[in-house]
């Protein structure tokens, strides 16, 4: 089962790593954005199950691991493209929350005024390419983003998301490819939840590590414990590193998905006992306990910045609702620059 | 008008199901039928299909006929060509029709051509179903209507059911037609019921029907916007305005004759689809009557009704005002027939 | 009919150069003046494109601004839309219009609704070049006509330059558009001479011209039709029927004032395309016309003429009739004014 | 250099292998079809200069190893998919010489009554789905062929041929992993004559051995010396083989193709001397000197059997000059059936 590949790892543990030296104020930063993406979900999880937001939604819950600690160490002028279930990803490169909050319950001043919902929020300024709502959609975007990196000469990385069902589209495999020839700055990070909706990655795919993929491209490829977030953080660091030194990296993030797929499912694909399985190696518990072994922060601290994250997500729900709904005029506007 | 007189049916006696059920039932009495018609796509076993329209399929034909395909929609497109070209039917489903443009270069230049580039040596028997519109909140990227594009590829048929018994009688033709049918189906009709008889039936491909008389003014619509127009129409009738609501049913190959032969009736036509205005299938509709005998007979210019030409909004409010409304509908026709 | 004149420049002493020479003029004046411009595709570098239009830039620009790509149709445009999105203004070919298909999602999905999407937050200034058209013998495969596709996309502009002068000035407008931009050169096109000024100039997009004045039948024509068209006017003027040839060259948006107006004054339209008639952008045009105030100064029905509801043959003679013929055309024009 | 690769070879020499138990009819067959190859191609390359053929072309010369050995082991019911380069295929598969130089010439009795040209020759009774325009276009046609063989129990195999370029397709990619997921018994073949028009694979692929694509989809894949038509043979019955049994098999044809990529290449991006370079080792000396050590023809039939293939592609030269121009009238026919 791929839960008991993920937990024995696959990095080695000997020698001092990166994140073996993350500071105290790292190590909150990175259970507060992880809180946060938690908070978030079950709130936007509430609405849903309310009927209080349109459309449909693909929560994150129990995947925050991947994207916080993939992303802790980039910095501001790095770059992401993003997917379908996006919010993890968006949270942890830094957003404004009411914002973000405000675009999901498609208020006027939400990330794209209401035209764009959960599967379209983007952050230019803070280099958040965007969600996507198609699978493999964001990847070649990601290529694109880095060859601008390059022809500009800028040292900076793009880190590319998506699921293991994306490892099946034509975009995929034409992306790596072509980042791979022009020697492109990118990382991309396949999160492998073991699902593309109801279907199997083991079905979908005949590898047993899907970081083989990496072998066709003559690229470095490597599966990592996606429920870890030091080991996520360490593969990473070496990773941007070989991105802007000799061009791209796959890393395949074994992690794994609480809810259902979207709004409508109702997993017929999959066991109670599996779902249970790995909540027991729940990423936010692994984060806490590492964080109190090395006492950088207390219990009591630890509870009241969960706390605080569910405050900052109800003031988020607060500034969205303020707003009024977007002017029907508004409609026509921002087809054309 | 045979099936006008069916969609009386709750009063006969007709029992009622959704245009889900139609659309699943249509498959199963093919797929029963015979070994060559299979369905495949993403999710399309246990899940039974995003929309829940092949649910149960997989229990009564197993997984070899109710085939779970990776998300990979060219090859999908591609395998359901390759496998209708060697004597299979394959029905695939494409999650979303948005995502048909990852499959477009095996729609496009395979499937449509192979027929024709091989001088009619080979047959392409094969359905495309996907889902199409706007209405459910899922944007930009999942809420698109591109009737028009395949209707301007040689070597396709385009179909776009509005109600149960359309959507069945079409589809079981779609699947028994020895061309590749582009079958889009609508969204926000999968739950909306309609009487569809327990008796063996088809609609042929290219039958455009007439589904309300009128003399007032011609409204040529299809999908989703034709409950709409029948709506509007029951409402202005008592206002003594008498639409007539023709729905081509299949675009391609068009059955243009009572299209023509209403707008020549009542020398006004309003088209109305889900669609972007600009590019969209209205065009073609609208240059047919401009460029048929009933263009002598038209009292008024010819008004097209689309949606507004932008990408799919999210925000309910800005989304339900994307398309033709209720409202928008009513006031063209007030407009036309003053 | 500024340029009109501009087409007189061998008599006026402005140099001819070929359509391809304009085109690749237009791309290195541009990346002369910004580095932010580049040129991405198939064998565009040493190669010099499968058309020979980019011969020549890679020794002045190298490899890093003049890129081969692999084939690899998706992310060539993907990759241009995400260099667009963070500041480059790349233009990527696809080495024939046909193969846009396989890089669809990312056009139609991404590139052109990124923009909204992102309410405004985003631009995507891109140019996808690719030649269009038949008449070079390479079957269905590679010589299709889909510009009506790209006009039902919100969000994409659609230029179709039909002479050296436009190409060029249409180019650098294209180029310098903050928004993605389909450009569709004709493959016949290509070798054709015509007068270009050596002085920097630009045509805006959305600029419909008024080829040829003739009040007898206005004649909407654009890509490879116009100049056969032009030609079928200088035959029946001898007759004494003038024809006015109106060339939307950008079809999206399009600038329907010169349309209209010219069909108010003859009361007369024939629309001839290159691509087949069913669901091209002859529709587009033929419906604006007839719900515009033209309509009630149309004398005759709106005509359209476009490539037979086939695939495009190789046989050479099937090839050449499968389009517009100047014979076809005349007896449509003829039959119109008579 | 990549000929020097090719010159090894890659497929162990220890033991006997098919291909020593070929007939000397086997054998004969087989130097038959790669001189009819040549033959037809020389004839279309002299037409093409003339301008006596409509469009372009391209040519197979230098390649003929591998479709005639790639195709010696199937039996009439196989099935195969061919490409823009796809002369050699059809006739190795078998196929109307007649009815196929008339299809080039535009005529009526041509297979596709003039339709289709060099680029879509089928003859779907002869198990040929046709050549292909788009580069990759086949491949999914291929798969879905072999679905049909296994949903329908047939003991049958598909093989599907494109070239080195054609690997940067994502329909290439997509297709591989669903014939892999679903078993399906197709052959793939990679025919790698060193470029893709005017690319290098060596640019567009970060590969040494492109056999390694095979390790992203867990499939076999192999390398083989495409100018020997013996170690294609071979290859190629383990090949089918295994692709009954097991699903997709890839194989790579170290090849090279002597013309411009179609009618109109000015060879700008390779050199004279490695084209040269590549003719020493041309498929049908190979073949001819082999035939000729095992003694199952002398000089004089081998001769004999050149000199009737260019008389068969005369004969059919004549064939379709014979016949008129398609009708007009039948443009609109063959859309619909
Ligand atoms: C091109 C495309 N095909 C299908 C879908 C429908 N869809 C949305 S998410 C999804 C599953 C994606 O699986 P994976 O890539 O593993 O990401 P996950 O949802 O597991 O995070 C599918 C099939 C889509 N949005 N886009
Ligand atoms: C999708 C697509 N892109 C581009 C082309 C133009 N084209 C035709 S053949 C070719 C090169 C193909 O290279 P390869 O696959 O190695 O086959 P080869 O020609 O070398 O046999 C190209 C770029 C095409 N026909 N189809
Ligand atoms: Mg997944
Ligand atoms: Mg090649």
């Amino acid at each position: 089962m791929a839960a008991k590949t993920a937990r024995t790892g696959k990095s080695s543990r000997a020698g001092s790593r990166p994140s073996d030296s993350l500071t105290a104020e790292q190590l909150t930063d990175m259970y507060t954005k992880m809180n946060h993406i938690r908070a978030f979900e079950e709130k936007v999880a509430y609405f849903f199950s309310r009927g209080m937001i349109h459309g449909t939604t693909h929560l994150y819950i129990g995947e925050e691991a991947t994207a916080v600690g993939a992303l802790a160490p980039l910095s501001d002028k790095d770059l992401i493209t993003s997917t379908h279930r996006g919010h993890g990803h968006t949270i942890s490169k830094g957003i404004d929350l009411n914002r973000m909050m405000a675009e999901l319950l498609g208020r006027s001043n939400g990330y794209c005024k209401g035209k764009g919902g959960s599967m379209h929020i983007a952050d230019l300024s803070r280099g958040n390419l965007g969600a996507n709502g198609i699978v493999g959609g964001g990847i070649p975007i990601a290529v694109g983003a880095a060859l601008t990196l390059k022809m500009r000469k800028q040292d900076q990385v793009v880190v590319s998301f998506f699921g293991d069902g994306a490892l099946n589209e034509g975009s995929f495999h034409e992306s790596v490819n072509l980042a791979s020839v022009w020697d492109l700055p990118v990382v991309f990070v396949c999160e492998d939840n073991q699902y593309g909706m109801s279907m199997s990655r083991h079905k979908s795919i005949n590898l047993d590590d899907l970081a083989d993929r990496a072998k066709a491209y003559g690229i470095p490829g490597k599966t990592i414990d996606g429920q870890n977030v030091f080991e996520v953080y360490d593969a990473m660091v070496e990773a941007i590193d070989q991105a802007k030194k000799t061009g791209p990296v796959l890393l395949v993030s074994e992690t794994y998905r609480y809810m259902g797929h979207s709004k409508s499912d109702a997993n017929r694909y999959r066991t109670k006992e599996e779902i249970n399985e790995w909540k027991k190696r729940d990423p936010i518990a692994i984060l806490r306990a590492e964080i109190l072994r090395r006492g950088t922060a207390d219990e009591k601290t630890l509870d009241g910045i969960e706390a605080q994250t569910r405050e900052d997500i109800e003031a988020a729900v607060r500034f969205a609702e303020e707003a009024g709904e977007p002017d029907v005029n508004d409609i026509i506007n921002d087809v054309y620059a | 008008m045979s099936s006008a007189k069916q969609k009386d049916g709750a009063a006969t006696g007709v029992r009622e199901i959704t245009y889900a059920e139609a659309i699943r039932e249509a498959m199963s009495e093919e797929m029963r039928k015979s070994d060559d018609v299979f369905l495949m796509g993403e999710d399309v076993g246990v899940y039974g299909g995003a929309f829940g329209v092949s649910v149960g399929m997989v229990d009564e034909f197993g997984e070899d006929r109710v085939r779970d395909t990776p998300i990979s929609e060219a090859v999908i497109v591609g395998a359901a060509t390759g496998a209708a070209v060697t004597g299979m039917r394959p029905i695939a489903e494409i999650q979303f029709s948005d995502f048909i443009t990852i499959g477009m270069d095996q729609l496009v230049n395979q499937a449509a051509k192979i027929r024709y580039m091989f001088g009619g040596a080979a047959n392409v028997p094969m359905v495309i179903r996907a889902p199409a519109g706007s209405g459910t909140g899922a944007a930009a990227q999942h809420s698109s209507s591109m009737e028009a594009w395949y209707t301007h590829v040689p070597g396709l048929k385009v179909v776009t059911p509005s109600s149960p018994y359309d959507a069945k009688g079409l589809l079981k033709s779609a699947i028994a037609d020895p061309n590749p049918v582009v079958f889009l189906e609508q969204k926000l009709l999968y739950r909306v019921k309609g009487p569809v008889p327990e008796e063996e039936y088809t609609i042929p491909l290219s039958s455009s029907e007439v589904k309300r008389e009128g003399d007032a003014v011609t409204v040529v619509t299809w999908g989703r916007m034709v409950n709409r127009c029948l709506e509007v129409a029951d409402e202005l009738s008592r206002e003594g305005i008498e639409m007539e609501v023709v729905d081509p049913r299949t675009l391609m190959p068009l059955d243009e004759g009572p299209i023509v032969a209403s707008a020549k009736k009542t020398g006004r036509v309003l088209i109305v689809h889900e669609a972007v205005q600009t590019g969209g299938y209205g065009g073609e509709i609208a240059a047919r009557i401009a460029d048929s005998e009933a263009f002598y007979y038209l009292d008024a210019p010819i008004k097209r009704l689309g949606a507004l030409d932008v990408p799919v909004p999210y925000n309910p409010v800005l989304e339900a005002n994307v398309v033709p409304t209720h409202e928008k509908i009513t006031a063209a026709v007030r407009e036309l027939v003053q």
